[in-house]
């Protein structure tokens, strides 16, 4: 069951449709720990991803995946703009020059984004941030396809480990960021990265 | 709390025109408006100077390039960071031969773009060195300065690397002398109310009436406590303990003091701040080499106020003393 | 809305106080504190500049006395005028043997206090002349022009007459060329909220949601109308016909604009408006020989803003580019 | 029945009295047409009155009016202060270098105040000024004196004629000062300065 372009496409929309739906409850989430801007950012993303679906793929889907990141990046540079666009940018490099992939192709693409995103943000697992949300539910989908799961019970895998790292962080401090500049009034507030993450990852798991 | 505004996704790109319209001699830009320089770039031999960030704070971050300042400014949405690309554009058209110094504050976003733009100037033969500002005391503790975010100190630091830039520093002269800045720079903020970014359309927070933020930074980002409204007497006399408790200034040294509106706190309360901060450190034999009382880092329409101790030796004072020419910013 | 202060009472000593903390190689006081003059006063040879008028108005009106503008300026309580007696004070002190003139705006409290000191002064035999700001064209008609009040427009004339001195003026050069000035200025304003005079503690009236109020003036004082609130763009394009409706500028002139801020306004939301006239008066082939765009007279943390259009010649160009250092107005 | 330094001086405490009772209702008043100063102006008087009036008035009591007048310009120099110091400047000049006065005197005193302020402000009656409510009032007074009414009778009279010429304007628009700025939204409204000498009017009634 191969993975095409229109497939990554139809989740680029997916993940923008969801951004859009979400976006409020994001920006919300931002105000009580930080600058209130994550709602606009992922409108800004959404908008870029959907446009950038709509450019022919090309026949080397990772090289489409890198440029799709820089192109986030060029209209969202906030922390998860750019965050984000290093994600797609290394999950491009690992497939790079592939006209298809496979099930398997997408748990290394997103070990190397959270691996991506890790690089560039320098945070470590703990210090609530999107990483803690992500982190599970990478590794969660890894294994859910070395058991030759069907796509969607990985899928679910993917989100459900999402919720439940999110959730796990929720009662600590937010030790990077803007957020962590806010101490201990953010213990108990549901990260705003984290909760993206949880959003990208249901959007994704639509997929097959 | 109210606005003067076409479409709110029009704010940035229609200011912008409106200080290139205001400025046409003073700021000009690279490739697309977002890329501001000055219309003298790339001085040649001399170290170019850049910054960035986001919009909302004039006269930071823009409203500082021109002589004896910056060169360049990569200027993003309303409290966001502008993007790599951007910034790359700014290095390559500002670089006059001696590299590139990056100057701005210590947040997530700027940093990763600023970072990633510096990788792509090292593939263009751009020597670029980094100086981070983190001066907000009330943002970490002492032993985590590093998380410090970075606020209106960052005017010194601008200062002091345009007046070294400008007498001939090297790279590493202009990164050392902004970094030595740094390191006696300190500051701390107080919010009385919240700011509205156009595209959100209401505050990102509420204060009671009889409330004030301590430590709240230039993002309306929460700051550290909320706490009954105290005179002014009261909350400049905090700030200036928090700060005097994280740089040590002794008897008989010298600093200039930056009291900052955040937006909507008038001049005359900015100078009610200044008289107490005066008189306590002339209680300790601080002398004040130079006050700057004034709207120099703001959160649009917030308001509240912080309070800036930069410690001078002579080197930093003749530099801070160096004149300077900028669209929001002129010393003779 | 909310301020940082001591005892509302302390409000405006202690706001000098701070001014003369942080400025004191250039404002210094004769008998109290409420008579402000230059450090170098009297200035020998060159006609005296004084104003007078209410606080909370910063930078007007004491922050333009510096060189290049002011000589001296007696100030009130807020909203208040000064007294005959700190005027005269302020008279004797800066007369440097070729008289003074007073330049103020257009308030009844203001107007005859200066007489009474300008009768007195004359009594001691200091020629004065009086030069009224009558800048605003919001209130009254063109017919009535000598009732309208006095705003920002005074910038201008203080530049103006402040360079004529310089220059070598006599009594009547300086006094006429400033009525020169005055009469190619107007202005027009509109506030989107109210400020508080902190002895009152509350604001002087109250603005719904959506409405702004048209024509107010600096003193919180209720303007001609109060309507919704529009965009950037319209409000900036009503003030500007409302100003062209009453001076005449011609296809080809060149004049001088300010966009000033009341206070909470933030610089962004200015230039946002400044883009609109510019482009206005490029259409109709008007050129902007120089723009000022900030906070130049204000209502303590009203938000608003006010546009000023100065018709300029030759002659009126050449004194505005002349230098000048205030603690509030530096232009080189 | 002669009135002496301490009449005068009593007359001043009251007025002090007055201005402070009615402060905030000035306020209001100016806050409408003007910019809300007025009760802070009037308690300013109050307090250079109240210590003026414990001064030693001298032999002159003429004299003494006129450096009244110029103590309350130096505390309250705005429009109302400024006009009230010329007031009592101009009626302390017509009764030089007397020690005791007259009720006779206290027309021609009020007489010459009124001339005292229409000299130093230049504005018309009907222009809705403190002018409209203090001519009748001083008129009505020069009257009562001439048909040598009681002290009691006179006070009354002013301040009715006060109160009278108050309300006759109020229907009209302000035509100087800063109120005249406002326009027809002045029309209806009491005029803060006619408010004001309807309280001083008031105040001295009780004389006798
Ligand atoms: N260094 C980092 N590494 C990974 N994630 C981070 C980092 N800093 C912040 N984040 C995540 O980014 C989220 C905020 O994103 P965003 O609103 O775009 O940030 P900002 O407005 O501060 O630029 C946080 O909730 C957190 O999950
Ligand atoms: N030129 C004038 N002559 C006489 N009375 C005046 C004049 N201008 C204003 N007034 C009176 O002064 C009153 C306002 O006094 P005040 O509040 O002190 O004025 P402001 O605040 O404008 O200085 C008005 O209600 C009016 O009665
Ligand atoms: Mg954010
Ligand atoms: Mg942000
Ligand atoms: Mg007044
Ligand atoms: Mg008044």
């Amino acid at each position: 069951m191969a993975i095409t372009a229109q497939d990554i496409q139809d989740a680029m929309k997916r993940v923008a449709a969801g951004f859009r739906t979400n976006g409020d409850y994001l920006t919300e989430l931002d105000q009580a720990v930080g600058d209130g801007d994550l709602g606009i950012t992922t409108s800004k993303i959404a908008d870029a991803l959907d446009s950038y679906a709509d450019q022919t793929a090309g026949d080397d889907l990772g090289k489409y995946l890198a440029a799709g990141g820089m192109a986030v990046n060029k209209v969202a540079s906030s922390t998860m703009g750019t965050l984000l666009a290093s994600g797609l940018m290394s999950a491009g490099k690992v497939v790079r020059g592939k006209e298809v992939l496979e099930p398997s192709d997408l748990a290394t693409m997103l070990q190397a984004a959270f691996e991506g995103l890790q690089a560039r943000g320098k945070a470590s697992l703990g210090d609530k941030t999107i990483l803690d949300a992500m982190h599970p539910s990478v590794e969660a989908i890894s294994q859910a396809v070395q058991t030759t799961e069907t796509l969607a019970t990985a899928g679910q895998k993917l989100v459900d480990a999402a919720k439940a790292g999110r959730d796990a962080v929720t009662p600590l401090r937010n030790r990077v960021g803007r957020a962590s500049w806010v101490g201990e009034r953010t213990e108990g507030s549901v990260d705003p990265g984290c909760e993206a993450w949880v959003i990208i990852a249901s959007s994704l798991a639509d997929i097959g | 709390m109210k606005k003067l505004l076409n479409k709110p996704e029009d704010f940035v790109p229609e200011m912008l025109e409106g200080l290139f319209l205001a400025h046409p001699d003073q700021l000009s830009y690279e490739e697309e408006i977002y890329s501001v320089v000055r219309t003298d770039a790339p001085v040649q031999g001399k170290v170019g100077l850049a910054t960035g960030g986001g919009s909302g704070h004039l006269p930071v971050f823009l409203g500082y390039v021109g002589k004896g300042m910056l060169d360049g400014c990569a200027v993003g949405d309303v409290f966001n960071s502008p993007s790599a690309d951007q910034m790359l554009n700014v290095t390559k058209r500002i670089n006059g031969g001696k590299g590139v110094v990056y100057i701005y504050g210590n947040y997530g976003g700027d940093v990763m773009n600023f970072d990633m733009s510096a990788e792509m100037a090292d593939l263009e033969d751009i020597p670029v060195r980094t100086v981070l500002v983190k001066d907000d005391v009330a943002s970490a503790p002492a032993d985590e300065a590093d998380r410090r975010r970075g606020v209106v100190g960052m005017v010194f630091a601008f200062k002091i690397a345009g007046a070294k830039a400008d007498a001939g520093g090297s790279l590493d002269e202009v990164a050392d002398v902004t970094e030595k800045a740094l390191a006696n720079t300190r500051s701390m903020g107080v919010a009385l109310s919240p700011c509205i970014v156009p595209r959100v359309g209401k505050p990102g927070f509420t204060l009671g009436d009889g409330e004030m933020e301590i430590g709240m930074g230039i993002h309306g980002e929460p700051g550290i406590k909320r706490e009954p409204l105290q005179t002014a007497d009261e909350v400049s006399t905090r700030m200036l303990t928090a700060i005097l408790d994280d740089l040590n200034v002794a008897a008989g040294e010298r600093v200039a003091v930056m009291i900052n509106g955040l937006g909507a706190t008038p001049p005359e309360e900015l100078y009610v701040l200044y008289r107490n901060v005066h008189k306590h450190l002339a209680d300790k034999d601080i002398s004040v080499h130079r006050a700057y009382v004034g709207e120099y880092a703001t959160s649009m329409e917030m308001a509240g106020a912080s309070l800036t101790i930069f410690k001078l030796d002579d080197e930093l004072t003749e530099l801070l003393d160096a004149p300077a020419h900028t669209p929001f910013f002129t010393q003779v």
